[in-house]
């Protein structure tokens, strides 16, 4: 509509989601542009990006003032659920884009999907998905689940319970802590107590780490139990370090250290940030590339125009191998059961995974068929 | 084996345990709020940022000079009180005799400045601290298993926190420090170096705070925000047993700990909550807190 | 009056007195002509929503600082009236959107009053660092409800709120519509608090806050008095959180959370306490700072600013910035 | 006989924990009076006025003002049925204007103390009855002063005015002239005699030139009783009386 | 014992503020060891402000006062006590925080020959029976006996008393006007501000008169017969 293609960038800059996407996802932004030069077909590419504080109202202004006042024609990042959800509320009235690479709740593409947000990387149906299966594979039928109290732990744990129980296992015992919580002793000596042969912590960053650490202290895994986190990311294993975290098993949509092609890439976000880059940040790379490939095709900024060539083209770069992104909103893709290494594996500091196998993306996501997304019904 | 509410009653003793256990962080941190209270009628809010600079101390010297647990046990807390020390004479000083609100105002600004700055430098996430090789491992004591170093936190608390307690309510300075709250112009008069006294005071809040930190280095995660979230439930400690109770911080820190437990087992959802409830109800019995002198 | 005055010397007094009620009255009438012009024409230089934003926070400082500032009263639970007044609001728009707008806000405003006088009750005979606390205690209770009920949306929030209609002609979708609607919610609340300093309660108010024990000994019931200057302040900070609402069509469990408590007091000691502008300024100065330095390459360094901010306040211009202005004022053109 | 007696009390008492302030005391004010009531420190007295206006609550015992038992009458309702009090720490508005001070005094009576939507000029109409009263006690060219600028004898003055607007129908004065020098006890002495016209006034005072030029009856407490009761002569007579507070280097001539 | 070291306070041009306001406008006097000095004035007049300001209790001060041949204006306000002067202020200052006893232990001794508490339990026997109370739970009267009484412990040996009769009833009066002499005769200096100009007059050696932050006169005991008429115009009394 205009003479410029305009990226909004909005994360978690300095609260507990920093670390995940924030000021690293940007950079894995700029890297996009800059790979393409820019400029799509000759119109400048402007980025924007602010702190969304965690808040839905900090977060669901900014939008809308960038969709006001800056014309911007797509907004990526996007981590904590409330504010994600807001935000599509306004993306959607102003029939804009939302890439969303952070946010965790499998509800976006669910009973919240809509015409205006892909969602890229992850959700709690895949990552919990994935490992429980893994997990009752293995022979781990009882299962207790630590479950933060809010929507996003009751959406886990729901999602969790299901795929338990089509496959034979039992939950035993399960425990909601408040979010956040400080002290997780209580919980896993519940645990502990209720005979589980698996323990899966359905919470996410500083909550999962705790509650990792505490169960590392107390024994846990000595007494027989095993340990299963449903959402841990690369950031949470490499300040835990591997002495707690070594043998925890988990689902990953991208580990660095994957191919040559991830290595190449990772190697140079490297360079610019000094960490490696974690699957929500490559996934800003990998959505922003896949967005900026659909104008140039299409010669349009037209939010419909461009998903509609976003679906039609299957996703094939560094991030993904033949990724489709779905009618409601979905991007499937393969996710990967890896296994945390021991201290004496690791090589360098950032040689944290063992990647088990590949979970071919039709089996991690929820099926449509399950799906009560208003697009497919119609 | 005994059930006790549908709860085997093994399972209930070590709940109650490790409750105890995070009661005598909040005691050590409520006491270190509940002095500072006393003698600068300030509340605080630097406190969690203070907590947390402790625990940082003991992980950077460890990963930047090879300091160990032990000897970070005293360098932690002699950091943080000097620098507690520093903020006392060259900020809160400027405003002594003001409106104890300003106080509220420049340690929350300060606690801001702090845990910005670490967020900065070392991200959110936060990094573990090894366990000091002595203190591996646990006792099984037949309903759980303990481990050592949890154990450990209990004692080294409570000595701290009784040696305190008998410093200020046993000893002369204690009833200096008490006096010195409330006419700092006549004890000066009296021949009281009160300006030190109140450093100092400020200078040991802050390591109380530290050691707390320390103590928390090795069993959860080193994070800039630690501090933060805890600070609200210990404010609430405080306020329960009784501003500028010493005794009150104490013990009503081990109790929360107590009730925190228990609620853990039976309406975990409410476990950040019910210190509150519990406020509520006590302050509606009892105006100045269990412990606190009705004026 | 004047009959009853004999000596000349102190009709001088009282004439001189008059004279510069009347000199101030009317400066405060320009002041506030000036600002009506501003606000006015504002929406078409400045992005109108973020200028709604100003004005809901701007409010609910005003209606705190009546608390603080005039009844002497620190309370650190407003969040919780704050958000009863945007969930109310936002339950009732979003499932009888027939009602219309106007009985949404008035719904959320009553509801925060109604726990206002709740949280009163309970709390007004307790004093300082005591009242502030169990305020807080009972805010975090109605945070937990606010967490565990349904209607809610939990951590999610309730999203997707219409902002429906005015009188049920004036479409408040329209940013500049809903701008106007807005700044007038906010004169009347502004008004309204100025006219109840300066009402026969204001005195009995000021009186209670100097010496209570005095009031009492006058006659005055000093709890019922305190009561209903909580009261009044539940309200008009229910009736920022409604319009916020509105405004940004979305309820959250920030609103509810101790920090917004904690961010309305320094809005207030930042401006500075007990002055008409203050909270205003205060609330002005810390929305700015959040919405356009998160917006900025200084963006991680937001906490870290706004701790400075505080710091050098307190220690530079202890009267709040507008305290601190108009004793610069004084002291230059008296 | 008995309608003139204004102020009773029977058997009142206040225990504090393990001490009795106030034990048992009987005391008749008549109307019209102004009583004395004196002892040694710690006798009670400031006590005694916390009961009799409700600021404690007593342990026992009755209090009727004007025939009717007050006992559990709160604070400010006391205030209201006309038995008011001053305080021993000179009580005043002191970051109100002199008039203001006694105009929300006179507002009390006249119930609008809730109307938050009303215009302070509403009150306007108190200002002539405020200046009335200020003229009455020598303030009137302070009107428009800050009260806290006043001197300490003329706080005093303003403290009396403001107790005066509510119209009492009897007085309880802490120790009015504590702390002051003879100038402005003299001015207090006379103020008191003014305003006690037509009134009853019960007052604590430990400056005995003052109790002998201005009361009719005086009450001596000791450790919470009283010891003694009748006018100066009888009681300054009494060798008890002497012993426990007046001392024996204190004879009449002193005194006075 | 020379000359100078029998002048226990000798203050020189004495100035001092609060905030903006000037209160005291160059005060001298000199006060020899084992004398009783009363100052002497009208509410106001900045008697209290003199002791305060010896104490370094007040905003600003310039000027000079020597204590025992010491020079104070520059050493810390905490120092001053150290030389041996005891401060008994106006408001009393009884902490609320502390028992009676307590308070009376409070402040640190800073000579021998103080008082213990035995003797002045036996000198204040509302006190014993008040011991374990909280200090402000006291009565007026009797917390102006504690706030003497704990003074009495230090062992000072120059006191600044600042109307120690308030609100005390007679026969306590009575009763300190004999502690005084007693103090007197262990050899101690006092100066003592009062309005109760019959308290003091038998008792002082000497009397400075303050008006607006200056003295403008002084008179000796001797003097004072004559000198009634003079007193009374001036102090009202
Ligand atoms: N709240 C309290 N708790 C315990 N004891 C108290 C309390 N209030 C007063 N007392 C005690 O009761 C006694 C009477 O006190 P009160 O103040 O009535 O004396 P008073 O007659 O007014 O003396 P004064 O002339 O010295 O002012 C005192 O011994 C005092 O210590
Ligand atoms: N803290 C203060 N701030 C400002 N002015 C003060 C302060 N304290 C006293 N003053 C003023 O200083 C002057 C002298 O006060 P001071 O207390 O020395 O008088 P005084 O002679 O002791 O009289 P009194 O009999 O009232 O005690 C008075 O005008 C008083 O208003
Ligand atoms: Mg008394
Ligand atoms: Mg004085």
């Amino acid at each position: 509509s205009d003479d410029e293609i305009r990226i909004g960038y909005l994360a978690d800059m300095s609260g507990t989601y920093r670390d995940l996407s924030g000021p690293g996802g940007l950079e894995a932004l700029k890297m996009a542009v800059e790979d393409f030069g820019g400029q799509v077909n000759g119109k400048k590419i402007v980025l924007f990006n602010a702190d969304d504080l965690n808040k839905p109202d900090v977060g669901a202004n900014t939008v809308r003032q960038w969709i006001d006042e800056k014309n911007v024609d797509v907004v990526t990042g996007l981590v904590a659920t409330s504010v994600v959800m807001a935000v599509n509320k306004i993306v959607e009235q102003e029939n804009k884009l939302a890439l969303i690479s952070g946010s965790a709740s499998s509800a976006l593409t669910n009973e919240f999907c809509s015409p205006n947000h892909i969602h890229w990387v992850y959700d709690t149906y895949a990552l919990s998905n994935g490992t429980a299966h893994a997990v009752l594979q293995e022979g781990g039928k009882d299962w207790f689940i630590l479950a933060a109290d809010y929507a996003f732990g009751h959406a886990l744990e729901a999602d969790l319970t299901k795929v338990i129980e089509a496959e034979g296992g039992k939950v035993v015992g399960k425990v909601r802590h408040p979010f956040p919580s400080n002290d997780f002793s209580s919980y896993i000596l519940q645990a502990q107590g209720s005979g589980a042969e698996v323990v899966a912590l359905a919470n996410a960053g500083a909550d999962m780490v705790n509650a990792l650490q505490t169960a590392s202290q107390f024994g846990l895994s000595q007494s027989g139990q095993k340990l299963a986190g449903m959402v841990v990311f690369l950031n949470d294993v490499h300040s835990m370090g591997l002495e707690v975290t070594q043998g925890l098993m988990l689902t990953t949509g991208w580990y660095w250290d994957m191919n040559d092609e991830t290595r190449e890439w990772a190697q140079r976000y490297h360079k610019r940030v000094g960490r490696m880059p974690t699957m929500a940040q490559a996934g800003v790379y990998s959505s922003t590339i896949h967005y900026l490939n659909a104008v140039k095709a299409t010669d349009s900024d037209d939010s419909q125009v461009v998903r509609s060539k976003m679906i039609e083209t299957p996703i094939n770069d560094m991030f993904a191998k033949n990724g489709k992104i779905r009618e409601d909103g979905r991007m499937v893709h393969d996710m990967y059961l890896a296994q945390v290494k021991t201290p004496a594996e690791s090589k360098s500091e950032w040689d944290l995974y063992n990647i088990l196998r590949t979970i071919p993306g039709e089996q991690a996501y929820r099926s449509l068929a399950d799906s009560q997304c208003k697009l497919i019904k119609n | 084996m005994t059930i006790l509410f549908g709860v085997p009653l093994s399972v209930l003793l070590g709940q109650l345990l490790l409750g105890l256990i995070n009661g005598a962080f909040y005691a050590l941190l409520s006491l270190g709020l509940a002095i500072i209270f006393g003698l600068l009628r300030i509340i605080n809010f630097a406190h969690g940022a203070l907590y947390m600079l402790g625990a940082f101390v003991t992980l950077l010297s460890l990963q930047y000079l090879g300091v160990n647990y032990w000897f970070a046990l005293f360098l932690a807390p002699l950091t943080v009180g000097l620098i507690g020390m520093l903020i006392e004479k060259y900020l809160l000083r400027r405003i002594t005799g003001e409106d104890h609100l300003y106080g509220l105002l420049l340690t929350f600004g300060l606690a801001l400045i702090i845990e910005g700055l670490f967020v900065k430098l070392f991200g959110v996430s936060g990094s573990s601290y090894p366990m000091p090789d002595a203190l591996k491992g646990g006792f099984n004591l037949g309903f759980m298993f303990l481990p050592k170093y949890r154990a450990w936190v209990i004692v080294a608390a409570l000595i701290v926190c009784f040696v305190t307690w008998y410093m200020i309510e046993r000893t002369r300075l204690g009833s200096y420090l008490r006096a010195g709250t409330e006419n700092p112009k006549l004890m000066q008069a009296f021949g009281i170096n009160v300006p030190l006294l109140i450093t100092l005071t400020y200078g040991y809040g802050a390591a109380l705070a530290a050691f707390a930190g320390v103590l928390a280095a090795p069993i959860y995660p080193v994070s800039p925000g630690m501090g933060a979230n805890l600070l609200i439930v210990v404010f609430a400690v405080v306020v329960i047993g009784g501003m500028g109770s010493i005794m009150g911080a104490i013990v009503t820190g081990l109790l929360m700990g107590l009730i925190e437990g228990l609620t853990k087992v039976f309406y975990p959802e409410a476990a950040n909550t019910v210190v509150f409830l519990v406020m509520v109800l006590v302050l509606l019995v009892r105006p100045a807190g269990l412990f606190g002198k009705e004026t | 009056m004047s009959d009853t005055i004999k000596n000349p010397e102190q009709q001088q007094r009282v004439r001189v007195e008059r004279e510069r009620r009347i000199a101030a009255s009317r400066r405060n009438k320009i002041f506030f002509a000036v600002f009506i012009v501003i606000a006015l024409v504002a929406p078409f230089g400045i992005y109108p929503v973020f200028l709604m934003k100003l004005l809901c926070f701007a409010l609910f400082a005003c209606a705190f600082n009546l608390l603080l500032g005039y009844a002497g009263l620190l309370s650190f639970g407003h969040a919780a009236f704050l958000a009863t007044g945007g969930y109310i609001t936002g339950f009732v728009l979003t499932e009888y959107s027939g009602l219309g707008t106007e009985l949404g806000i008035l719904a959320g405003t009553a509801a925060s009053a109604a726990l206002g006088l709740g949280f009163g009750l309970l709390a007004i005979r307790r004093q300082g660092i005591y009242f502030a606390m169990i305020t807080l205690a009972l805010a975090q209770l109605v945070f937990f409800m606010f967490m565990q009920s349904s209607f809610t949306g939990g951590e999610n929030g309730l999203q997707g709120v219409p902002r429906g209609q005015l009188f049920g002609f004036i479409d408040l979708q329209d940013n500049l519509n809903m701008y106007y609607f807005v700044l007038a919610i906010f004169l009347f609340g502004f008004l309204l608090i100025q006219r109840t300093i300066h009402s026969p309660y204001g005195q009995v108010l000021k009186a209670i806050r100097e010496n209570e024990p005095r009031a009492i000994s006058l006659g005055y019931n000093v709890d019922a008095h305190k009561l209903l200057a909580f009261v009044l302040s539940a309200a008009l900070t229910g009736l920022a959180g409604a319009t916020k609402t509105v405004v940004f069509q979305l309820a959250s469990l920030t609103d509810a959370h101790w920090h917004m408590s904690g961010e309305v007091i320094l809005m207030t000691l930042l401006g500075g306490v007990g002055t008409v502008l203050g909270p205003f300024v205060g609330a002005s100065i810390v929305v700015t700072l959040q919405t356009y330095l998160s917006n900025s390459p200084l963006g991680e360094w937001v906490h870290v600013i706004l701790g400075v901010i505080f710091v050098l306040c307190v220690l530079m211009f202890r009267a709040g910035i507008v305290g601190w202005f108009s004793k610069l004022i004084q002291r230059n053109f008296k | 006989m008995s309608s003139d007696i204004i102020l009773e009390t029977r058997g009142l008492t206040k225990a504090f924990r393990g001490f009795t302030a106030v034990n048992d005391v009987d005391l008749k004010v008549k109307k019209g009076h102004i009583h004395a009531l004196i002892g040694p420190n710690g006798a009670g007295k400031t006590t005694f006025f916390n009961l009799l206006t409700h600021f404690l609550p007593p342990t026992r015992g009755e209090i009727l003002f004007q025939g009717k038992a007050i006992t559990g009458t709160r604070a400010n309702q006391i205030a209201k049925l006309g038995l008011v009090r001053s305080f021993q720490i000179s009580a005043v508005f002191g970051q109100m204007t002199v008039l203001e001070n006694v105009r929300v005094a006179l507002q009390s009576k006249q119930g609008n103390s809730f109307h938050f939507w009303k215009s302070e000029r509403s009150l306007n109409s108190l200002n002539e009855r405020a200046m009335e009263l200020l003229e009455k006690v020598g303030l009137g060219s302070f009107a428009d002063t800050v009260t806290h600028e006043l001197s300490y004898g003329r706080k005093r003055a303003l403290e009396l005015a403001t107790t005066m607007a509510l119209d009492p129908v009897m007085l309880l004065l802490d120790e009015p002239t504590q702390g002051m020098g003879q100038e402005d006890v003299d001015m207090v002495v006379d103020l008191v005699r003014r305003v006690a016209v037509g009134r009853t006034v019960l007052m604590v005072e430990h400056n005995l030139s003052v109790v002998s030029r201005l009361c009719d009856a005086i009450t001596v407490l000791a450790r919470g009783s009283i010891l003694a009761e009748g006018d100066y002569a009888t009681v300054s007579a009494n060798s008890a009386v002497r012993e426990a507070y007046l001392g024996t280097a204190v004879t009449d001539e002193v005194a006075l | 014992m020379n000359a100078s070291n029998r002048e226990q306070l000798v203050v020189e041009d004495l100035h001092a503020y609060y905030g903006q306001s000037h209160i005291l406008h160059g005060v001298n006097m000199v006060v020899r060891r084992g004398e009783l000095v009363t100052l002497l004035g009208r509410n106001g007049a900045g008697r209290s402000t003199t002791l305060r300001a010896i104490m370094n209790m007040v905003g600003k001060r310039s000027g000079s006062i020597m204590i025992n041949g010491t020079e104070t204006m520059t050493i810390p306000a905490h120092h001053i006590p150290r030389l041996g002067v005891g401060f008994c202020p106006e408001e009393r200052g009884i902490f609320a925080s502390l028992n009676v006893e307590e308070n009376l232990l409070l402040p640190p001794t800073v000579r021998s020959g103080g008082m213990n508490l035995d003797e002045l339990y036996e000198m204040f026997p509302n006190l014993y029976e008040r011991r374990f109370s909280q200090g402000t739970r006291l009565s007026g009267g009797e917390q102006q006996m504690l706030a003497l009484a704990r003074i009495l412990r230090t062992g000072a040996n120059l006191l600044l008393l600042d109307e120690i009769t308030e609100g005390l009833a007679p026969v306590i009066v009575q009763k300190l006007a004999e502690v005084l002499i007693k103090l007197k005769e262990k050899g101690l200096t006092i100066v003592l501000v009062e309005q109760n100009f019959r308290f003091a007059a038998p008792l002082a050696d000497r009397h400075y008169l303050m008006e607006h932050g200056k003295i403008i006169d002084e008179i000796s005991a001797a003097e004072l017969p004559s000198k009634q008429e003079y007193l009374s115009k001036n102090l009202g009394v």
